[in-house]
């Protein structure tokens, strides 16, 4: 199973990449994913997660084909 | 994993546009309200709302911002919020304008206007929108400072807060 | 009989104006705009309402309008409750504007603007100019429908209701 | 004592006056006001009163040189 995993803003010079992508055997949740791409950076408390452009709460499955987006708090308007 | 039970919204009309070059707010909405001949005579009110850039923040001067976005995804949220606002209030037409990418001082951000028969649903469905604009749709914006040091800005600050949801 | 106490208000600016001739409010919004150069950077929200002319009306279909109003006691009441407006929200500057006199459906019969630094206050003041120019500023409407019969409208519909103070 | 009274709208039609002048000897309330010069027309519930352009309860006294108005419920915006 493939998933693609983005990073958008703050978030994105934290980890230092803009993109992963990961390959599973087996279901992971969102959280589980962060820590497998980033083991030396654990998850700031404020992330927001989507999966295919949708909010998502942490504890969500990902599946083969989705795209998680991680970003931190919004400030548009 | 989790169901998704659609539904069938009213037939409504948005716009939601994304912007890389200046907005003229009063422009776009006299361009759009003169596409909406079916309504003349139909909405007797329209509420605006146009957010635009200080020159100050924090309390520090800023000289220009970067606006990132998440490009699909903002769509997908700015229609969700407008649908959601639809569902709460008998609204004819709504248009949504957004800036991305490098903007200045004084330069308009975003242009949320909604029509509707009954003033109060204009209110009320122009600030739902606005509101959850703030707090759903994937923008982030980096200031940089007069001293030419860069900063993301970290919230919103203000009024109304909505999980995202 | 009675004392007012006179409070020196905040210097705010606000222009106030009654209108016989058809009024763009896009065009006079962005007018007004261009004159307020000493708060260019400085205001971040503009809430905007504007109030049209339906061509229905509880049921029956109308062809014109004739706003009456008073003279003088408008203004004054009009001045008096954007003054109460600012003294509750921190606003830059605000515009009003209202037709009087022979209207046709679709005309635009009010238009009223605030601008001020967080959007909050802009929403706020603007709703609440609004709905106490709804209740307290003396204008009258009187319908001709369709039928050609004449009536006065009684009352207005909505939300908020204010008692004059 | 001199005090100038006004009507608008569709109380202007109900009266069928525009305006009225009355001279008066001793301070009146707004309602006797209305009572002296509309001697067969009852003050209907919702008339709005205003001395020198601010609305006034009807028990209010209106003084020499005021001018005191009439009207029904505004319905304007």
């Amino acid at each position: 199973m493939s998933i693609k995993v983005r990073y958008f803003a703050s978030l994105k010079e934290s980890v230092g990449r803009s993109e992963d992508e990961l390959q599973i055997t087996y279901p992971l949740t969102v959280h589980a994913v962060w820590q497998q791409l980033n083991p030396d950076f654990a998850m700031p408390d404020a992330v927001l997660a989507a999966v295919n452009m949708d909010y998502v709460a942490l504890d969500v499955l990902v599946l083969d084909g989705d795209v998680l987006a991680f970003f931190p708090p919004v400030t548009g308007g | 994993m989790y169901w998704h039970f659609f539904r069938r919204l009213p037939e409504v009309d948005v716009l939601i546009r994304l912007c890389e070059a200046a907005v003229d707010p009063w422009q776009e909405i006299a361009s759009y309200q003169a596409g909406l001949a079916k309504l003349a005579g139909k909405y007797g009110a329209t509420s605006v709302f146009v957010g635009s850039m200080r020159d100050f923040n924090q309390g520090d001067d800023v000289r220009s911002m970067f606006l990132e976005h998440y490009p699909g995804m903002t769509e997908k949220q700015l229609q969700h919020i407008v649908e959601q606002a639809q569902e709460q209030w008998p609204i004819l037409e709504s248009l949504v304008i957004h800036r991305v990418g490098l903007v200045k001082p004084e330069d308009v951000l975003v242009v949320v206007a909604v029509w509707s028969a009954q003033r109060g649903d204009a209110f009320d469905a122009s600030r739902f929108i606005m509101e959850n604009l703030k707090s759903r749709a994937p923008f982030w914006k980096k200031e940089v400072l007069a001293s030419g040091a860069e900063r993301w800005v970290e919230k919103n600050t203000d009024g109304y807060q909505h999980q995202p949801s």
